[in-house]
């Protein structure tokens, strides 16, 4: 079984000892660049393939299976669309922050990629506080969409922009929160650390309930925060048309539209890495067999696997649930996630001390 | 690779973001009339700047928020130690939260986190 | 030059001439965002300086905290598409001056110092050493301050409400019409439940 | 204590809700013969239009290119919307007389509300409602018809 | 006056052209090598997001073709979006009446290029049921905006809305200007 | 071949929408005017709201009519008795057959025209059957307005299965046009009685998957309880009718007040809710969906033989005077009002559509709510906007 | 990495302290006089974390120092925004100049 | 209440009120002058009218007799006692004016306001009577018989 690792690490020596360093690192760059340019278009249009086909099955009907082979190149052809798409900047908008917003939602958006392990050994920056510094990258994107609302000069951009202000950062709180429980089972932000330390057994399975409730609470909080329904309120159709980004049109829409499904992908790549063992296969107890069957498994697909399973729960949530209010969706989180999770946190310190879990 | 990283990562969400934009605004002749700047409001002529002093009810909350925020900075580094040390840490933490609870009570029963 | 030093004159040329867009900019909501960027900058500085923690600290509380804060309060009591008023000419000449005056006057004396830098350990900051030293009760722990820390967040958390709560408008009285004239007390007038969504949720 | 008991009893009555929403439309994800697609222009051989379905006003033709209208206008005036301009003509009978008939019969498409009116004032069952309804076209002036076939005339034996 | 008539409709009717094609390969039959119009024609084709603009009967019909039954994202049509900003094409179901007219315009005027219009049901064409003796009904969305396809009905059949969005992809496809389209039919 | 209005003009300063919009410019500090609609996904077609907020809190709610005012009472002025009715389903194209129904029963009472047993009866099946297809729609609609989208599907499933039948017996979906002054226009299909039963039978257990999925949600629960109070003298006042009123807790159901056709012959319940919220007008259209469904149940196998019209002059002519016909749609009372001056066309013909009071009362709920809350209130408002605007 | 020597880092501290200093100069606004302040604090905080890493890389005293002022400045801001905001709401404005007669 | 006690209750306050029955619903016409009071009389008193279902205007301006007469219908329906009435008001056509009732029945507001927009009528003292359905620069009052609009009207 081939594994990313190897290759990532040969193709590392044949570089350094082809070229001199510094060529080394430029090219090292360039690579990585590609790599993840190409990652965010693949992404993206998956990403929005699978939210309508999703979405059709649940509501029983078939979703786009006409264009290319039942339907793969739809959002293909949606892209090049978009694409060639006149982009408008309305008269009365901030021209600068109007056009700078999606750039700041992008890179909000290709940071966080950074410490994200993708598969074994592949990695762009183990950062040593991983997580954290996740934490803190997610938090610059409520700029650009409160830029972007505010650029417009539109009022239902505006509303929107600030429900999402408000909305991203209280739930940021109860998401650090469960991070954090994972963070005291670990010991450690770094990503590696985490993963290394499911090696026995997923956080999940292995944390009692209380490291059930902090799964749930997260997966509740990156809803929130990535603005997907139930909690779409920036841009709740039926209330605010398209919210912050009412007035953006073409591309600059689809950097929107294509750094939602980024970030989605991304707190559930989180939440995969943190609470499903990120590419850890599954291991069962003493199951010898078993678990040599899943170590057979590559590890990339494990991790994805499990991100896209995430990732289907959150479809499942949208195409399910009504939206809430933003009152209902503030008390959400200040009356129950947030006491719940900080309780919740010291019932995981408890454990962790105790060392009572699995 | 270090910082580097969040360079290179960055020139790239740059250059993605550009290269679309830019693909776009070479490629595409837009036509122009009189109503296309102006701000849309479901088709009727939008009275008002949105710019005009607004009432934001959710300014506590972000109050709220910061305040909360830090604490889960401090948080954090006592995560990473709690196995380390033990009982300590929970106590610590416990006295740490406590406080901080209060002040949430305190909001609570303030009534400030009812949306105003 | 290496890579670390461009980037880092690189960051130091964002931070500082985001800054003084930052205080000159005419737009206050402009104002705002190019001093996100500057912090955010500052954060780079850290980061590039190794302390992460540090830099992932600065950006989750400044740019998720302390901009965002600073951009409600700006929709709050602004009219945020109008420009601020120009600051007279003398005054700005004068504060230019007092400013290039102190800036010449401190960097010289820092220039002058010199700062030895005496060692060329690494220097790094894993997170635990910050937290070990931060729950060490020892002498050179920081636990009181730690401990402190969260009565000045309770201070600070009690006082914004205290503060912020005297002014809340008190939702100007929305009038609804009253009830047509005599409802009669006919058989139709059912009790109507007026509840409302806050007791209901809580 | 009951505060706390209320508190968590209202958690779990709010999940169980979610959750049920979650189960209706998960089982409908897992069972794909549920959904009732069709594939309209996939399907177009075998589509089954009802036969009253109104999609516009022809007249029949037989296949001696005769048809039933004696050009009474009854559909005309029937038509709340004047959909229908019957223009007649002159023709001479064999036995010599001057005979009202049928010239052209202008039908507007574009303004017609398949409300059958005209078909149930004809007295002669000239036109009948067809279950055509694929009449999109670029320009409106093509939606402008003709309904009596070029070379048309009067059946035998209809008044 | 018959006569004129007469030939108006004979030239008119003549256009009935052929069931427009009924699958959606790749231009270049599935290779890659066609020109550059043509794979832009063929994205903007695939991918007509529209506006959600009902105004009355009409729209029911509209949303009956975004229900399963019908079902237009299997065309990638289902992307309504409700600002003019992101919309593709305006599906004009129901009555334009005159207040409504400027909204109408603005709409269109708002809209990103490049943008479609589809006339659905009788009113939208002409003013359908209320062309006579209505003070207030515009007769035809087409002295508003120009329109591209009409497809008459009151209303039209779900399937014949995507008979409509069929035709539209057609033309699209062709890359012609509504002027072109309308000055070629009648020779074809 | 319209007149422009000044909308167009972009440069005119003035104000653009009936009405001072002193409000706008010269607003209080820290309000916001804010127009919803005539092009917005939540005002079901083209309902223009101007809606003055503080912060996220209605101030006033103003509606705007008109984007679809149609003339038609001034048009029927000109159509004979016969051809009017077809236009009356324009008006509230969701509750079609109900609205021709009215007409029919008007010109019928003017007439003194005994209608055949076979033909009231399948004009009382119809009209079931309609409200069952409006009440779907509504359903998905509203369910979408709060932001849940699946349930806008199978509320379509069902409508289509409706829609199907109904066009096999009269010939189109929605614009069905099957009412005559005498009858209906053809007898049934031979199919219909079957498919009909085999409809109800698939409802009845739809029905409470759509309890499943949004009547016991707990985000729609909390979303619609207590939002947009309506009091039982506040709903007469505004001359509330249908499940908003009833909702409120005041009989108005005009089938059993004031009985036409065979409604006083079958059983069925008339939903009264008493909270007066939204969750209350919602759950008064859900309990009718099985009301409905039972007034079919009791009445498909019943169809009586005979004819499905009766006999009537080819032009009808009504004789001088006045005369009103109330009738339950799907959204409340529909009256018609004819005033007949002996001729072939009506005189003066007034439609007293449900929606136009219901839309009244609509700036009272609101007041002081969400602007989250103003789709939930809109939602159950059940609005068909050129009923109002006719 | 050390390649650049700690005045250069200094001068940037320094530069951002005076651009600080320079804001709260000529703005007359609370607002904007808040910006400069977090301008000026953030200074500070370099200096902290560079003279730690230059100087005392053993020990992390300079980067606690840095963490604590952070959390002050996040209190004060906090507290300044909700006293700006109180103040708007009585006075109608956040001028400095209108604010003097400010007697709390 | 059946209509004859109906009658009964509404000559005691007005005696000189012109009743017609040959409708399904008791009629009555009352003088403009006195039509608010009685509106209230109506509302509150022993018939409690609570329900105005349906407010119309009639331009009889197209037959022989009317030419200058308006005239404003107003049907009524008790909750309590499920009786109905029909009240009309005769106006002048040239100049017509009447009181506005949406104080009494909030519903009044927009029927009035409606038929305002359509007859020209004015409500005196009602709170917002403007255009309810056209536009602000509409000229004349469509449903009046002798409406007309050359552009917009294609007569048949
Ligand atoms: S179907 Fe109706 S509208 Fe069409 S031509 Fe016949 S009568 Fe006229
Ligand atoms: S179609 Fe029928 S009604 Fe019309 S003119 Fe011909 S015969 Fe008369
Ligand atoms: S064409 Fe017919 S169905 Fe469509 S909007 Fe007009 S009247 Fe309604």
């Amino acid at each position: 079984m081939f594994s990313l690792e190897n290759i990532t690490d040969s193709s590392q020596k044949w570089l350094y000892a082809t070229f001199n360093s510094t060529i080394a690192l430029v090219l090292q760059c360039v690579i990585v660049m590609l790599l993840v340019i190409s990652l965010f278009a693949v992404l993206g249009l998956v990403l929005v393939l699978m939210e309508r086909k999703v979405a059709a099955r649940m509501q029983i009907r078939l979703g786009p299976n006409r264009v290319g082979p039942k339907g793969m190149l739809q959002t293909a052809a949606d892209t090049l669309k978009l694409m060639m798409k006149e982009g408008l900047t309305p008269d009365g908008a901030d021209k600068f922050l109007f056009n700078l917003a999606p750039f700041v939602v992008m890179i909000a958006g290709m940071l966080i990629m950074a410490p994200i392990a993708f598969a074994k050994g592949f990695q762009i920056w183990d950062i040593n506080i991983g997580v954290l510094y996740v934490s803190a990258v997610s938090s610059v994107s409520v700029i650009g969409i409160l830029m972007a609302g505010w650029a417009s000069n539109n009022k239902y951009s505006l509303l929107g922009a600030m429900r999402s202000g408000a909305q991203i950062v209280s739930y940021e709180l109860s998401a650090g929160f469960s991070i954090v429980s994972i963070v005291v089972l670990a010991g450690s932000l770094q990503m590696s650390d985490i993963i290394a330390s499911q090696q026995t057994g997923w956080w999940l399975f292995r944390g009692h309930i209380p490291a059930i409730i902090a799964f749930v609470i997260f997966i509740i909080a990156v809803t929130a925060e990535t603005n997907r329904a139930p909690f779409d309120l920036a841009e709740a159709e039926s209330e605010l048309t398209a919210g912050f980004h009412t007035e953006y049109s073409g591309m600059k829409f689809a950097l929107f539209f294509l750094a939602e499904y980024i970030n989605i992908f991304i707190v559930c790549a989180i939440g995969a890495t943190l609470f499903l063992g990120g590419w850890m296969p599954l291991h069962v107890g003493h199951w010898k067999g078993f678990n040599h069957v899943m170590d057979y498994i590559p590890s990339s697909l494990w991790f994805l696997g499990k991100t896209f399973f995430l990732i289907f729960l959150i479809m499942w949530f949208r195409w399910t649930f009504p939206r809430l209010r933003v009152d209902q969706l503030l008390s959400l989180e200040w009356k129950y996630l947030l006491p719940i999770s900080m309780f919740n946190l010291l019932l995981i310190t408890l454990i962790a001390i105790m060392g009572w879990h699995f | 690779m270090g910082p580097i990283a969040l360079l290179i990562l960055t020139i790239a969400a740059i250059l993605f973001s550009a290269g679309g934009i830019l693909v776009s605004k070479f490629l595409v002749r837009g036509s122009v009339n009189a109503q296309k700047g102006q701000p849309y409001e479901c088709g009727i002529p939008a009275e008002g700047s949105p710019w005009n002093q607004f009432n934001v009810g959710y300014y506590l909350f972000a109050l709220l928020f910061l305040i909360f925020d830090v604490e889960l900075i401090f948080v954090y580094p006592w995560a990473v130690v709690v196995k380390k040390v033990g009982w300590m840490a929970l106590v610590e933490i416990a006295i740490f939260f406590f406080i901080l609870f209060t002040g949430f009570l305190y909001a609570h029963k303030k009534g400030a986190l009812k949306w105003m | 030059m290496n890579a670390s030093q461009i980037i880092f004159y690189l960051i130091s040329a964002f931070v500082l001439g985001t800054a003084v867009l930052a205080v000159t900019t005419r737009k206050i909501f402009r104002s705002a965002i190019w001093l996100l960027f500057s912090l955010v900058g500052v954060a780079g500085l850290y980061f590039w300086m190794q302390v992460e923690f540090v830099a992932a600290v600065q950006i989750i509380v400044y740019v998720g905290g302390v901009v965002v804060l600073i951009i409600f309060s700006i929709f709050l009591t602004h009219h945020s598409g109008s420009e601020l008023p120009k600051t007279p000419l003398k005054q700005t000449i004068f504060s230019m001056l007092a400013v290039l005056l102190g800036f010449a006057f401190s960097y010289n004396l820092i220039a002058k110092h010199g700062f030895p830098t005496t060692s060329d350990k690494p220097f790094v900051v894993p997170v635990s050493a910050i937290g070990e030293q931060m729950l060490d009760t020892k002498q050179h722990g920081f636990v009181l301050p730690f401990e402190v820390v969260s009565m000045l967040l309770l201070a600070a958390m009690i006082g914004c409400i205290v503060i912020a709560m005297r002014s809340m408008p008190k939702g100007k009285t929305i009038q609804k019409q009253a009830s047509p004239i005599n409802g009669n007390g006919k058989t139709q007038d059912l009790p109507v439940p007026t509840k409302t969504m806050e007791e209901e949720t809580t | 204590m009951a505060f706390l008991k209320q508190y968590i009893s209202e958690i779990y009555q709010a999940v169980s809700s979610l959750l049920k929403g979650m189960k209706t439309t998960g089982s409908y994800f897992v069972r794909p013969k549920e959904i009732i697609t069709q594939q309209y222009p996939d399907n177009r051989a075998d589509m089954k239009i009802p036969e009253r379905f109104r999609g516009e006003v022809v007249m029949t033709h037989d296949e001696n290119n005769e048809h039933a209208c004696t050009g009474c206008t009854a559909c005309e005036l029937a038509c709340p919307n004047a959909t229908i301009k019957i223009v007649t003509k002159f023709d001479t009978t064999p036995e010599g007389k001057k005979k009202k008939a049928l010239d052209t019969f202008v039908y507007h498409l574009e303004l017609c509300t398949m409300c059958n009116l005209c078909v149930e004032a004809c007295p002669t069952s000239a036109i009948k409602m067809a279950q055509t309804f694929e009449h999109s076209v670029y320009d409106r002036s093509q939606l402008l018809k003709k309904l009596n076939k070029p070379g048309s005339k009067l059946r035998a034996g209809v008044e | 006056m018959e006569t004129n008539l007469n030939k108006v409709i004979e030239t008119a009717s003549q256009g009935n052209s052929p069931f427009p094609g009924q699958t959606h390969d790749l231009p270049g039959g599935g290779i890659l090598i066609s020109s550059f119009n043509d794979i832009i024609n063929w994205a903007r084709s695939n991918s007509l997001w529209p506006l959600t603009f009902a105004t009355s009967c009409c729209g029911i019909e509209m949303m009956s073709v975004a229900s399963s039954k019908y079902d237009f994202s299997r065309f990638g049509f289902e992307v309504a979006r409700a600002t003019p900003r992101q919309a593709d094409v305006i599906i004009i179901a129901g009555t334009i009446v005159n207040k409504m007219a400027p909204v109408l315009k603005r709409l269109y005027d708002q809209m990103a290029d490049p943008k479609y219009v589809i006339a659905m049901g009788a009113c939208a064409i002409s003013g359908g049921p209320f062309f006579y003796n209505t003070y207030s009904v515009v007769k035809g969305a087409d002295h508003v905006i120009p329109v591209d396809v009409y497809i008459p009905g009151c209303p039209p059949r779900p399937e014949a809305l995507l008979h409509a969005l069929i035709t539209l992809q057609q033309k699209i496809k062709s890359g012609l200007t509504r002027e072109q389209i309308r000055a070629e039919k009648p020779q074809s | 071949m319209y007149r422009e209005t000044k909308i167009l003009n972009v440069d005119s300063k003035v104000s653009p929408i009936g009405g001072d919009l002193e409000g706008a410019v010269g607003a209080d500090e820290g309000e916001l005017v804010i127009n919803v609609g005539p092009q917005h996904p939540a005002t079901h077609g083209v309902l223009h709201l101007v809606i003055t907020l503080q912060g996220e809190t209605i101030q006033k709610v103003e509606p705007h009519l008109g984007y679809i005012h149609r003339s038609i009472e001034k048009m029927c002025e000109s159509l004979s008795y016969r051809q009017f009715i077809y236009v009356t389903s324009r008006m509230d194209y969701l509750s079609a057959h109900i609205n021709n129904h009215g007409c029919a029963l008007c010109v019928e009472k003017g007439l003194q025209l005994e209608i055949p047993p076979r033909a009231q009866v399948i004009r009382v099946l119809m009209d079931e059957l309609t409200r069952i297809a409006s009440h779907e729609l509504w359903w998905g609609a509203m369910a979408m307005d709060l932001g849940a989208f699946t349930p806008f599907f199978y509320a379509f499933r069902e409508r289509e299965t409706i829609n199907d039948i109904m066009e096999e017996t009269c010939g189109a979906r929605l614009t069905m046009n099957y009412m005559v002054p005498g009858g209906v226009m053809y007898d049934i299909h031979p199919n219909f009685q079957k498919r009909v039963k085999d409809f109800i039978q698939l409802f009845n257990n739809k029905i409470d998957e759509y309890d499943d999925l949004v009547t016991n949600n707990i985000i729609f629960q909390n979303r619609t309880k207590g939002v947009g109070i309506l009091s039982a003298a506040d709903a007469i006042s505004y001359g509330c009718t249908g499940p908003v009123a009833r909702g409120s807790g005041v009989t108005c159901d005009i089938r059993k007040l004031y009985p036409y056709e065979v409604y006083d012959k079958v059983a069925f319940d008339e939903i009264i809710e008493t909270a007066g919220d939204s969750y209350a007008r919602y759950l008064v259209r859900i309990k009718e969906l099985r009301q409905s469904v039972r007034i079919i149940e009791q009445l498909i196998d019943n169809i009586p033989d005979g004819d499905f019209q009766a006999k009537t002059k080819a032009v009808l002519k009504l004789p001088r005077g006045e005369f009103y016909s109330r009738i339950e749609t799907a959204r409340g009372e529909f009256g018609v009002y004819i005033v007949s001056e002996g001729g072939t066309t009506p005189y003066r013909i007034k439609f007293r559509s449900p929606g136009f009071s219901n839309l009244s009362a609509l700036d009272h709920m609101s007041r002081g709510s969400k602007i989250g809350d103003l789709m939930a209130i809109m939602g159950t408002l059940d609005l068909v906007i050129p009923d109002i605007d006719r | 990495m050390n390649s650049i020597p700690l005045t250069h880092i200094l001068f940037v501290s320094t530069a951002l302290f005076f651009i600080g200093m320079y804001g709260l100069f000529t703005r007359r606004n609370l607002i904007t006089m808040l910006m400069s302040i977090e301008l000026i604090l953030n200074s500070v905080n370099i200096n902290f974390v560079a003279f730690n890493k230059y100087m005392y890389p053993d020990k992390l005293n300079g980067v606690f120092f840095s963490l604590f002022i952070i959390t002050v400045a996040a209190a004060e801001a906090a507290v300044a925004i909700a006293i700006i905001i109180n103040l708007y709401r009585s006075h109608r404005s956040i001028d400095v100049e209108d604010t003097t007669e400010m007697k709390y | 209440m059946t209509n004859g006690e109906i009658k009964q209750h509404i000559v005691t306050v007005r005696p000189n009120g012109v009743f017609d029955e040959t409708g399904e619903w008791l009629q009555v016409q009352v003088d403009i002058s006195e039509w608010k009071t009685f509106a209230q009389w109506l509302r509150n008193d022993a018939l409690q009218m609570d329900f105005l279902f349906c407010l119309t205007g009639i331009d009889w301006s197209a037959t022989a007799t009317g030419k200058t007469l308006l005239t404003m219908v107003y049907h009524f329906t008790s909750t309590v006692f499920r009786h109905t009435l029909v009240v009309k008001v005769k106006l002048d056509r040239n100049n017509p004016e009447i009181e506005t009732v949406s104080d009494i029945w909030r519903t009044a507001e927009f029927h009035e306001r409606e038929v305002f927009d359509l007859f020209g009528v004015k409500f005196l003292h009602h709170p917002d009577l403007r255009r309810l359905v056209l536009t602000d620069d509409f000229e004349g009052y469509p449903l009046r018989k002798d409406f007309e609009d050359p552009i917009n009207m294609i007569k048949l």
